[in-house]
């Protein structure tokens, strides 16, 4: 089936708010406005004021009420309009919700949902355009997802729904329009798990989020020049599947790592340090990182162009690391 | 109120400052670390609110919690043995002082970040009304939470939600060394509650009939209209803010002024002011059964988190291996 | 209020009207990207305030800012520049439509997280009363940033501290689709305020006569007191939200409704309502010189911005390399 | 002269606060409460209350100010009692205090120092215990420092307070009271630089803030042993001193990193992820990492003490790494 992930993402969220009865969405402007990215359109009306919840911009206290709820027995899925603004609700969603089931000797299960959106590429400057998918999976006691195929922005609410660990879930906002054929479930659908996009033998390449388009893009462009390069899409940044990512390693023997995020303390770094300590003498050469230049996000489209990886940048970088 | 009511609430006034007292001590026997908070002195408003509730009834506390922990019915013996770092302790060990939980008894937390626990108490509120359970929600904390922008966006929430949570703000004057004039530009709490659309009462928290009597109030208010309440208790705090703090910000003098309107000497005078002598020497009979009885619940409690175990460090999950 | 005193005001709301109508046109030509935020009937509340502003006055502004911007002396080039992502811009293009900056014109954003901006004014003036330097300090805000925890502790530590800022609340009904009433459960904004103790007001931001009278005193009473002050301006922004917005949550009526209280239409009323024909030709002269001589000022401003450069990657500084 | 961390932070405290007459000291009981470690005690009755300013539980609030009193030409001090309640702040600090001179075009600089304490192994448990120095170290815009000696305790805020970008100082709550010889500043003192605390061949030791103690404790062990260990206080966590870390291990071909934080996307993974990229060739073994646990900090002490690296794991991790 074809999709846009606009709609698969709508459409997992119906299933949810269908199948759990104690499920709501709340966040600012999901109901009247119909989502900012008109994901939960026409869900007011269908599902009423009661479980599509218009929050005021509160982002702390809504937060804190959706952990509250969480911890009442309910299974809300809290809304926060980008990843910008949820500077704002850090520590309820550090403090709270990640340490609460340890904190409590394992008696309080938060099961909560946390989604945003995030990322760079839409001129909508420094404030706007923040990649903290990364950053944020350096908080234990949290399960932070990143969907990037139609498949993922379909499914993973679905599963992350069954998780008694809040999850945060990151959509990239350039991925919204993207189309892609999805089949029905498949069995053994996995969240922690990182999928082989393109299998290859030449190079080990890993991306998430809104860079697997333009990963996928440079492969094919390497394809063409008789490079194989193997694709890994992480899907969870936290808990990290580095199993995968060894596997695919120990053929290739070579490793890009290509991030939203500022390069400094990225989850790119923790992935090339984790390889450095288990797999040191599999490498023919040191795992090399592609991440955002470390400044703010500017307005401009010619400097946000150069801040961002694109897709010319990884295929040089492809060249460049290859014999 | 009957006489034996009254006799409940100066037992359980009389639990808490007991239970506080012997924290001191162990404190500086260092079986308590970290940090410590005491209720003593405003425990007419943990046993005057927590009366009125059910076991089913949601609490939710602040750092100087260990009172509504005990009145809500978690064990001296779960208190005491998460005081020590037991895994027989409420949190098995791993909250201490600060971080009682008990989700049998309704008690959630324990919270060290000042009124980040506000908020979640709406949610908690929100989810009993949704889910049609029959249970109230109650949520303790400082008048200094009041200036966090948490406390702000939650009486907002609540008040446009109709969610029907009671808010108890402990009014002790100070947070930490910042006396109440010096922190907040509105002093007269109430008032600003009132400015959300939301009921309101302020109560002298250290007369505990008024605690229970201006709570009744507001608990039928919210049962009735499914709406939240705000009250103020005015009360002081008669130790430090914590077991480090060299108190250098308040006059003895002002100290000892509150100190005469200690809430269970207050009681005891009220329930003595029309006895004749033999009354009053049952009455302090009783005093003296009671304080044993509270003695051997507590000494038996302090052993029992004693002998306790400590949890392994191969008991519990490391993620990121 | 003198004629020539009407017209400036006249004059500087069909700026802001004019500049914000090519800035829609410019978006649909993908001349201006990312977001942008039109103050499209709004005007004379930037127009009012900031006329009896000086240049030395500190402003501060939201992601709806251009129009605060250019009557606090921004150029018209350099913020047609900054919206095209040139290096000529106000802030080298690097800021956009939400972050004009300007430190010699005191202007300082542009601001694109609700309610940030407002502590921040309240830092810029305390310095000012610290350093004894003789600026105002003014901080337009929409309705919905009063529900941001922000707003609240701001209000609290001006209030307190006697900080001389300016409030000004912009309160279009709106904050993108939800609604005053929807957000809210104190819809009396004045009320809120009040309850910092802080003096307040509600002033009919469609008025520009009522916007001058208004600000008037409230800047008068900061001088004097130096003590914030809070001011609500009922308003309505006549265009979506933004340009993604497409406006799902409110009536075409009521739409139609708040745009016969178009704040330029009403100025020119009150100001020809007693003129005979020969005066009134005239003012239709005067007006159509006025419009001729804006169009100029920012097709003008348009041709510098077309024409000014793009800022190098080389020429920014990149850490952590 | 001999002097504990404690007194050497208020009496660079106090030298700022008299050098700058636009400087001010903002944070929660900073002034009638003498500050939460004694730093600023009787410095309300010293400096009085336009100085010494004791702030409402507004850290958003009072963070904002902060931001607003440097943009009009003030030079504030805000402190954050401790790192934990910096979360409430986090939108303030990055959205605007680290971005505004970038998005602003240059024009606004910010001299801001915010200080505040970190750090586990006093038995405050979740809330009170994080290490999110190399944490925020993520972030373009901020400088980020860790005093760890008597001498930076003393020195490190003037250096600081001479930038036109905001810093934020991290004292870790376990060294206040140590003790130690410093002498005058030095001609050449820098906030930048890392420094070699002592000399070795065999391994180079990286650490920084609350580590330090422990790290030179396992050196003297190590010598003991006839094993010379280069240990480097970091000192600044952003930007990074690369320079002298390179320089150190071309001569060691060894390098664990001791971090308090968690692992995953700490400051100690963006260390071994830039030796991957430029040493690799001059590694003998692979770099290792030696972090706090990836769970909420408990209050049991002996959980604590076994999540938070211990001297004893120091020499352990060292003596395995060591042929
Ligand atoms: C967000 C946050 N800021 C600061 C602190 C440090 N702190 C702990 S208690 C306290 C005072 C709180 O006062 P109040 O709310 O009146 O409660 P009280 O202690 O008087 O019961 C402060 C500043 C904290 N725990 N959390
Ligand atoms: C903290 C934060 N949350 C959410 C947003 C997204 N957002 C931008 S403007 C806006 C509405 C603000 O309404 P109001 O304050 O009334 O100002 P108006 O746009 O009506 O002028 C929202 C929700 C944001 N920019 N910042
Ligand atoms: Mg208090
Ligand atoms: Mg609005």
């Amino acid at each position: 089936m074809k999709q846009t992930y606009r709609e698969a993402l709508r459409e997992g969220l119906k299933d949810v708010l269908i199948h759990y009865q104690n499920s709501f969405l709340i966040g600012e402007d999901v109901g009247a406005y119909g989502g900012t990215y008109a994901i939960s359109k026409d869900f007011l009306k269908e599902f009423g004021s009661e479980r599509i919840i218009d929050a005021p911009l509160s982002e702390v206290g809504f937060m804190g009420l959706g952990i509250g709820a969480a911890m009442g027995g309910m299974k809300p899925i809290v809304e926060i309009m980008t990843v910008n603004f949820a500077l704002l609700a850090l520590d309820q969603i550090i403090n709270t919700a990640a340490f609460i089931k340890f904190m409590s000797g394992d008696q309080i299960t938060l099961p909560l949902v946390i989604r945003m959106t995030s990322g760079g590429g839409r001129q909508l400057a420094a404030q706007h355009s923040n990649s903290f998918e990364g950053w944020f999976a350096h908080i234990p006691g949290l399960i932070i997802l990143t969907p990037s195929t139609i498949e993922d922005a379909r499914y993973m609410l679905i599963h992350a729904m069954k998780e008694n660990t809040p999850v945060i879930i990151i959509e990239h906002a350039l991925l919204f329009n993207t189309t892609g054929e999805y089949s029905d479930e498949r069995a053994d659908y996995s969240l922690y798990k990182a999928r082989v996009i393109k299998t290859g033998s030449d190079l080990t390449l890993i991306t998430y989020g809104g860079m697997l388009p333009k990963c996928m893009k440079a492969c094919e462009e390497m394809s063409k020049i008789g490079k194989e390069i193997e694709l890994i899409d992480l899907r969870c940044l936290r808990p990290l599947d580095t199993e995968t990512i060894y596997a695919s390693l120990k053929k290739t023997h070579r490793v890009l790592i290509v991030d939203e995020g500022w390069k400094s303390g990225s989850i790119s770094a923790e992935i090339s340090a984790r390889i450095m300590e288990n797999c040191f003498y599999d490498l023919d050469t040191p795992v090399q990182r592609l991440c955002r230049k470390e400044v703010p996000v500017p307005y401009a489209p010619q400097l946000e162009e150069a801040i961002i990886p694109q897709y010319s940048n990884i295929v040089q970088k492809l060249k460049e690391m290859l014999p | 109120m009957e006489q034996s009511v009254c006799f409940l609430l100066l037992k359980n006034m009389q639990r808490i400052r007991t239970m506080e007292e012997l924290c001191a001590e162990l404190y500086t026997q260092e079986k308590i670390r970290g940090f410590l908070h005491l209720y003593i002195g405003e425990e007419a408003i943990a046993t005057g609110v927590i009366s009125l509730l059910s076991a089913s009834d949601n609490v939710l506390g602040t750092y100087r919690e260990h009172g509504h922990a005990l009145l809500k019915g978690v064990s001296a013996k779960a208190i005491f043995s998460e005081m020590f770092g037991k895994i027989e302790g409420c949190s098995k060990g791993r909250g201490g002082s600060m971080h009682l939980y008990s989700v049998p008894h309704r008690f959630f937390g324990g919270n060290a970040i000042v009124a980040s626990g506000i908020p979640q108490a709406a949610g908690l509120a929100m989810a009993a009304k949704r889910l049609n359970e029959k249970r109230r929600t109650v949520c303790f904390f400082g008048e200094g939470a009041m200036c966090e922008g948490a406390f702000h966006e939650t009486m907002n929430m609540t008040a446009l939600w109709n969610i029907p949570l009671l808010f108890c703000c402990e009014n002790n004057y100070y947070a930490m060394g910042t006396a109440l004039h010096r922190s907040q530009s509105q002093t007269d709490l109430v008032k600003k509650a009132r400015s959300y659309a939301m009921e309101a009462e302020s109560v002298d928290g250290m007369n505990i009939f008024e605690v229970v009597e201006k709570t009744k109030t507001a608990l039928d208010y919210i049962e009735h209209n499914q709406k939240p309440y705000f009250l103020e208790f005015k009360t002081y705090r008669f130790r430090p803010h914590s077991m480090f703090d060299p108190d250098l910000y308040r006059e003895k003098s002002e100290i000892e002024k509150w100190k005469r309107q200690d809430p269970i000497i207050f009681l005891k005078k009220e329930m003595t002011k029309s006895m004749n002598e033999i009354e009053m020497k049952q009455f302090t009979r009783d005093c003296e059964n009671l304080n044993h009885e509270i003695s051997v619940e507590m000494s038996e409690a302090i052993a029992f988190a004693e002998a306790a175990r400590f949890e392994n460090f191969s008991e519990i999950t490391i993620e990121g291996q």
